[in-house]
């Protein structure tokens, strides 16, 4: 009893750490156009899928194929955010579409280029067992990705809250104008916040690339969890996302191991309605009132 | 005089893959038809893809009716098939498939539907070779699909009336990490044997899961999608030891005339060893296209014709012996059970069509 | 005495609908100019298109000779050209400190941030109060006093403020006029926006009227007489 | 509504009930596209109303869908209730479903398209535990279809063309009365300002509540429409999210302001796609389809209708384009907390 | 007409409003004064129900508040201001008036609708898109409006004069008495203009930090030294 609970908050604190870095790319898109691109699950699977043609092609190992895979998710996430930006109405909502349509793009080209044929690495090391004290089980491709998680998400964080350049990009999301009359750029800012995003989505591909496996079908799940991640925290609150990420995980695995498996998903959108209702505005949100 | 076949198969989404496999194994029926028949009759496919979608799916079934196709092959998951093969029976045309194995199909009264493959004929064949290793205790994980929940509840029935104790765990389709549950047939169940009931991707997660955490089992078997080629040269390792449904060993060890064709003209189409997708979507398009022959020469070709030469022909196919119920099911369809051995996958059960010993106990780590 | 910046007939609007028409505004270096006129005049509409954040449809805006009219608001930033917006102008959701900061953004202000920001809460000691509080549920009086704190921040060489007193209590309403007479001293060039005529035409060194979009009066500032202004200001819209 | 309005609305309905029949009736699978494409549309103005009036987008219209099809499927398979009457109950189903989702009634934007997609999830995976009543994973197969009403057999499909283009022109009546009314003033004021708008005595909550029911409603009987014509039912179907991301694509292709809108990007997007793209790329024509969903919104980011406006062919209506200046222009630029 | 019994309202660590205890009668103008932050337009939230607050009763027309929603206080004949504006986006300048007359006073008159756009001005712009284009006086000018549609009984004002020019403000200050004598109103004005508010306001309270300093007439408040010291400063002389 002892020993599953420890494993199943063990499992569900990498996963996560995983989804922790899943979401935030997401949500600091989020957090500073107030867009939700809907093709980041696709931008994350495109990035493993590098990976995977970096290891058939020239017997790299993922790791190596994160720097490759970075510039072609960076450009994609450029694309996007190019073409976001040629939207002039209502771009809340226009957005949904365009970035829908992009991620169905995406699919389809992965799908024609890759087939739908599951993928994975070969490189044996990464799904070797990595116990810690005979109790705790995990791959060490999880303990590496979960590490490089907190890292990422760590890194992000003090990046907001710390540099000039974070500051600024809060400012734009909080008040566009009034950030231009502070000297600030907004376009060159928020392209800042898709390369970010890009970087954290190609980091979490080649995880997911290293620990599971992957098909062109995969990536809408992706950003679906890694939206209601966003949404669980409050609009772009980082420790927010590792909380609700963390918190996502260990009631799936804890769901998993003291109740049914196949219920794992309305665990996470049962904690979703009650977090949403308990607290409106997300785990970090905050709200003001109108004077 | 040449009959175009309808095909509606998913070529995008979830199901893409299973649906190109059933569709390679098709091209390959006609082909080889059409090399057989030597001009005599000339078959064509016209494909559309349903996209996983019953309407689409309906649509597509009309689509191809009003082209005039003679017949239709394919069709992946119940759910797709039913309404599918009920809008082929509006338009009098024969529905033949291998990709819904729901008991609830052939009890439609539908004269015009056909499959060569059923549950109970993947779930034979794994209860048989669960019971021949006389394992007392199993754990079943299986996938909450409708395919899926149904072969589990199958097999959890079969073992039990064999006095053999079972534990189930049901996962979501969208299950990735299965630590925990490998964790709770470790710590809890501690079983003799573990069978998975999923597709390929599941396999990969649950056979990475006991890798790691190792748990006493004896050993693992799975279904479909399992004891395949592809999973034996990409996931070597994970797969070795592990038990599934195979009709024939890999490196395929033919031993008809029409199975070594049937395997050379895959590879020359596809560069690939054919799999098991193939192997059905091969065998029931031939006896379709035996059947259309057959009623074409007894001068009339119409829904009814081919159902009736469907419905009275008695085959040795690749997959077995295939005859028709008068519910359009294959009741002598049983499969046979490989393992992954090294470079190989035999085929370990039943003892008459074994090509190698099975390695008991034995599993991947 | 060189003209720092230079509006020579400008028309400006919003959308079809134009606001200002063919406004001429001449800002001497080192001098504190004043804006008055009634509300809806453009005032706000002039500033903001200084700035770069209302489109123009003909005229030019100089600065230094150089024309701005391809510049956008944060290189005219970066040209050392600070608004300080009215209060409704801050960025509700991040603290008042990340507020002041945001402030020091501009290169000129970074250097020395840390003097700055001590200078404006020893300025607004309300503001080192409430430092963590988020802007957006500052009262309105607060948000002002941050609007004005985050623009010292900047260390500008032109400052435009709108209506600094606006909703602000009478104390508080002194202090920004001493902050306004010592920014002059220090030699700051400033165009000041204020309904307070006469507390603005105190500091002013030069005026201007502007009335339904255009500027109907503009003298150095010991050439106004008070009464003369208010008639134009109310002047029924003949003319 | 003037003379020339009438008119076309006319000569629409007339091509619409019989001249559509007439040239494709004949065509089973031309007339299986238009009801698929139609009962798109059918979501896509309930999502339009809510989206529109009640400023609320929903990302969890498969919620109301899927309870509609199968409330109704199951009283008919197991109660023995006649179709037609069970389609209305599947509405009436929705809406008391809908009640539920109440709750959610309080959150804004994406939290609140969240937590009806959470719903949804939720409304599936309660479809397949409860297998004793929905069949659970495996659903409901041989559904029966419609009845023949006034001569008119409804299970053929002309008939269910004309049941479901009756439905969807219903609802698109119910949208265009509310939006006329005082009602969709007040509703229309709250979406940016809900504070400012519940002052002056505005029971916002209320009202957004209302509109959620009758969109539940609307899609619910859709969903019985649908189960009722495929016959089949599973949880994984009547909960796909298809039947929320396929009617957002329409309506806001074709203009979710405006009453046509949702019907017009349903037919263009649905028939487009199926009709050309597919005939095109046989296995990729999802990839024309996204890259026309893009190119719709960069090009008319208001939708098809104030397109077609602008060449003329219908006439913009003032309450249904607002000439918002781009959100860079507002004073307190996009801050509106 | 309303009453506050011991009212309190905090924010997490800040009490922006402690005990605060008045009343007033039908037909009274009341000013509310204080330092930035003193709570004030915190008040006006917690008697209109924007706010819930943390301790203590409110009377209105005799009856208890109790939880009344905001809109429901509306229909009851509370109207109010925001002191930033806060127009119904999507809305013109008329439409504005006419949701507010419909749901707060509950029925529709095109005349007095117009009567209001006449007194506030803002006739002209009655077609204009109100969450875009308007002057921020205008916008200031149209919260009184909507306020006036609801057909109130007691109307509060939060700084609608602020940004006003001296000579207009005194001018508004005069169109103000003549819509409370027209319609018979209660009100309560927040103004930090000295002048207007002893022009306006028979009857002055005083807020500071939350806490109720004074209340009385206005010579009475502003030679109240703890005012001085607290709100006008030297200029009060
Ligand atoms: N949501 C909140 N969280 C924390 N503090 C708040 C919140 N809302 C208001 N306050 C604080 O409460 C105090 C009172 O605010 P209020 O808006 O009532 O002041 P006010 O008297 O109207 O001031 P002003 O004249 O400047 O408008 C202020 O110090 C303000 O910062
Ligand atoms: N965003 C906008 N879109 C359209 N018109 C606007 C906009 N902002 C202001 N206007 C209009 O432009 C005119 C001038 O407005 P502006 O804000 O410049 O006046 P102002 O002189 O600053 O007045 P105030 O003293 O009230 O602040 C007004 O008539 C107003 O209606
Ligand atoms: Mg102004
Ligand atoms: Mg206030």
């Amino acid at each position: 009893m002892f020993e599953l609970t420890l494993q199943a908050v063990y499992s569900g604190l990498l996963a996560g750490g995983w989804y922790a870095m899943v979401a935030l790319g997401l949500a600091l898109v989020f957090g500073t156009m107030r867009i939700i691109n809907l093709a980041h699950g696709e931008l994350v699977l495109l990035a493993a899928y590098v990976a995977f043609e970096m290891e058939r092609s020239f017997g790299l190992n993922p790791i190596a194929a994160i720097p490759v895979a970075l510039v072609v998710v960076g450009l994609t996430a450029l694309l996007v955010y190019f073409l976001i930006g040629r939207i002039r109405h209502d771009r809340e909502l226009n957005s949904l579409i365009l970035t829908f349509g992009i991620a169905i793009v995406l699919t389809n080209v992965i799908l024609m280029t890759w087939s739908a044929d599951i993928r994975s690495t070969s490189v044996g090391w990464f799904m070797d067992g990595a116990v810690i004290a005979d109790t705790l089980f995990s791959m060490n491709s999880e303990v590496l990705f979960f590490g490089a998680g907190v890292a990422l998400v760590g890194g992000t964080y003090w990046w907001l809250n710390h540099t000039w350049h974070g500051r600024a990009l809060r400012a734009v999301s909080s008040n566009r104008n009034a950030a231009m009359l502070m000297g600030v750029n907004p376009a060159r800012v928020e392209a800042m916040s898709f390369v970010v995003s890009a970087v954290l989505a190609t980091v979490s591909g080649v995880a997911l690339y290293t620990a599971s496996v992957v098909f062109p079908a995969l990536g809408h799940g992706l950003t679906i969890k890694a939206f209601v991640i966003t949404v669980l925290a409050g609009l772009g609150s980082v420790p927010g996302v590792l909380l609700g990420a963390v918190i996502l995980g260990v009631g799936e695995t804890m769901t998993a191991t003291f109740a049914k498996p196949s219920l794992q998903e309305l665990t996470g959108m049962v904690i979703f309605l009650l977090i949403l209702f308990l607290r409106p505005s997300g785990l970090f949100g905050r709200k003001v009132v109108g004077k | 005089e040449t009959f175009t076949l309808g095909s509606q198969v998913p070529l995008t989404g979830n199901l893409a893959r299973v649906g190109t496999g059933m569709h390679e194994g098709i091209s390959v029926a006609i082909a080889m038809a059409n090399k057989e028949l030597g001009g005599k009759h000339e078959f064509k496919v016209s494909t559309i893809d349903d996209e996983s979608n019953p309407a689409k799916a309906v649509a597509a079934v009309e689509k191809l009716a009003s082209e005039g196709v003679v017949a239709l092959t394919g069709g992946y998951g119940s759910n797709i098939i039913g309404p599918a093969s009920e809008a082929a029976a509006k338009s009098d045309l024969v529905y033949i498939t291998s990709g819904g194995v729901a008991p609830e199909l052939t009890h439609r009264d539908l004269d015009t539907f056909f499959r060569i493959n059923n549950s109970e004929g993947y779930g034979k064949a794994m209860l048989g070779l669960l019971k021949d290793m006389g394992v007392k205790k199993v754990s079943v994980i299986y996938s909450n699909k409708e395919a899926t929940d149904a072969m589990a509840k199958y097999v959890e029935e079969g073992l039990k009336e064999a006095g053999v104790e079972v534990t189930t765990h049901e996962f979501d389709a969208s299950t990735t990490d299965f630590k925990s549950i490998m964790n709770k047939v470790k710590l809890r169940d501690r079983s003799d044997a573990i069978a998975m009931i999923g597709y390929e991707n599941d396999y990969v997660g649950i056979l990475r899961a006991a890798s790691v955490l190792k748990p006493e089992a004896k050993a693992i078997v799975g279904v479909w999608s399992l004891a395949t080629s592809q999973m034996n040269t990409e996931f070597h390792d994970l797969v070795q030891n592990v038990y599934g449904t195979s009709l024939l060993p890999y490196p395929v060890k033919f031993s008809g005339d029409e199975a070594v064709e049937f395997s050379a003209t895959y590879k020359e189409m596809f560069g690939k060893e054919p799999d098991y997708l193939g192997q059905f979507g091969y065998v029931q398009t031939r006896l379709l296209i035996d059947a259309v022959v057959a009623a074409a020469d007894k001068g009339e070709v119409s829904g009814k014709t081919v159902a009736q030469e469907l419905r009275s022909l008695k085959a040795d196919t690749l997959i077995g012996d295939v005859a028709f119920d008068e519910n359009g099911d294959n009741p002598n369809f049983s499969h046979r059970m490989g393992q992954h051995q090294g470079d190989r996958v035999e085929i370990v059960w039943p003892e008459k069509a074994a090509t190698a010993k099975m390695n008991f106990p034995a599993v991947p780590w | 005495m060189t003209a720092l910046l230079d509006v020579r007939t400008l028309r400006a609007g919003y959308g079809s609908i134009n606001v200002l028409w063919d406004v001429d505004l001449t800002v001497q270096e080192g001098r504190t100019t004043v804006i008055v006129g009634p509300n809806g005049a453009g005032k706000t509409t002039l500033l903001r298109a200084v700035m770069g954040l209302v489109k123009t449809s003909s005229g030019d805006i100089a600065l230094h000779g150089e024309s701005l009219a391809r510049t956008r608001t944060w290189d005219i930033v970066d040209r050392g050209v600070v608004m300080i917006p009215e209060g409704r102008m801050v960025f509700p959701d991040m603290s008042v400190l990340d507020n002041l900061l945001m402030g020091a953004y501009p290169r000129s202000g970074r250097p020395r941030w840390k003097q700055n920001l001590e200078r404006v809460f020893d300025l607004f000691p309300r503001l080192r109060e409430r430092r963590s509080q988020m802007a957006g549920s500052l009262s309105g009086g607060e948000a002002q006093m941050l609007a004005m704190g985050r623009g010292l921040m900047e260390e500008p060489k032109v400052l435009l403020i709108d209506e600094p007193s606006l909703g602000l209590a009478p104390v508080i309403v002194d202090e920004i006029f001493k902050i306004l007479a010592d920014l002059k001293a220090q030699g700051l060039t400033v165009v000041l926006v204020e309904q307070n005529t006469s507390r603005a035409l105190a500091i002013a060194d030069h005026v201007n009227l502007m009335r339904s979009g255009r500027v109907l009066l503009s003298r150095p500032a010991a050439e106004v007489n008070l009464d003369r202004l208010h008639d134009l200001y109310f002047a029924r819209e003949t003319a | 509504m003037t003379m020339m309005r009438s008119g076309l609305l006319l000569g629409f309905l007339a091509v619409a009930y019989l001249g559509v029949p007439l040239l494709f009736g004949g065509m089973d699978y031309v007339m299986s596209l238009v009801i698929a494409a139609l009962t798109i549309a059918g979501i896509a103005v309930a999502w339009a109303l809510l989206g529109n009036l009640g400023g609320l987008v929903s990302f969890g219209h498969a919620a109301f869908f899927g309870v509609g099809a199968y409330v109704s499927a199951l009283l008919v398979m197991d109660n023995g209730w006649p179709v037609l009457p069970a389609m209305l109950a599947g509405g009436l189903g929705a809406a008391i479903a809908s009640v539920a989702t109440m709750p959610a009634l309080r959150l804004r934007g994406p939290y609140f398209a969240l937590a009806i997609l959470a719903y949804a999830h939720i409304f599936k995976i309660l479809a397949v535990e409860f297998s004793s009543i929905t069949g659970g994973a495996g659903g409901l197969l041989s559904i029966p279809g419609f009845p023949t009403v006034f001569g008119l057999d409804l299970a053929s499909k002309t008939g269910a063309y004309v049941l479901i283009l009756t439905i969807v022109l219903a609802w698109m009546a119910v949208y265009h009365a509310i939006r006329r009314s005082t009602w969709g003033l007040a509703l229309r004021a709250m979406h940016d300002s809900e504070l400012a708008t519940r002052v002056v005595g505005v029971p916002s909550t209320h009202l957004k509540a209302v509109m959620l029911v009758v969109s539940a409603f609307m899609t619910g009987v859709v969903g019985a429409f649908n189960a009722h014509q495929i016959s089949f039912l599973d949880p994984e179907y009547a909960f796909s999210g298809t039947w929320t991301v396929l009617p957002i694509a329409a309506a806001i292709f074709g203009g979710y302001r405006t009453v046509w809108g949702p019907l017009m990007g349903a037919l263009v997007v649905y028939l487009l796609d199926q009709l050309v793209f597919k005939e095109i790329m046989p296995s990729g024509h999802q990839l024309v389809f996204g890259v026309l969903l893009g190119a719709m919104i960069l090009l008319s980011p208001q939708g098809l209708m104030p397109l077609l406006a602008r060449l003329g062919v219908a006439r913009p209506r003032r309450e249904t384009a607002p000439q918002a200046a781009a959100p860079h222009a507002t004073e307190d630029g996009n801050a509106r907390a | 007409m309303l009453a506050l019994d011991d009212v309190s309202m905090n924010f997490g660590g800040v009490a922006a409003l402690r005990n605060v205890t008045f009343a007033m009668d039908e037909g009274e103008t009341l000013g509310l004064i204080g330092p930035n932050g003193a709570g004030k337009t915190t008040l006006f939230n917690v008697i209109s129900g924007v706010l819930t607050p943390s301790a203590g009763r409110l009377e209105f027309a005799g009856k208890p508040l109790g939880k009344a929603a905001n809109w429901r206080r509306a229909r009851q004949g509370i109207g109010r201001t925001f002191q930033i504006p806060q127009p119904m986006h999507e809305l013109t300048v008329r439409e504005n008036l006419m949701v507010a007359q419909r749901f707060g006073a509950g029925r529709t008159d095109g005349r007095r609708i117009d009567e209001i756009l006449d007194l506030l001005d803002l006739t002209a712009k009655q077609h204009i898109d109100a969450a875009h284009g308007l002057a921020l006086t205008e916008q200031k000018a149209l919260e009184v409006g909507k306020a006036l549609a609801v057909e109130p009984r007691l109307l509060m004002l939060d700084e609608v004069l602020g940004g006003l020019e001296t000579a207009t403000k005194r001018a508004f200050g005069q169109t103000l008495q003549r819509v409370r004598e027209r319609y018979g109103l209660t009100m309560i004005v927040i103004e930090h203009d000295i002048e207007t508010i002893k022009t306006l306001c028979p009857r002055v309270v005083v807020l500071n930090f939350g806490e109720l300093i004074a209340d009385g007439t206005p010579d009475e408040v502003f030679n109240d030294a703890r005012v001085i010291r607290s709100y006008t400063g030297d200029s009060a002389a």
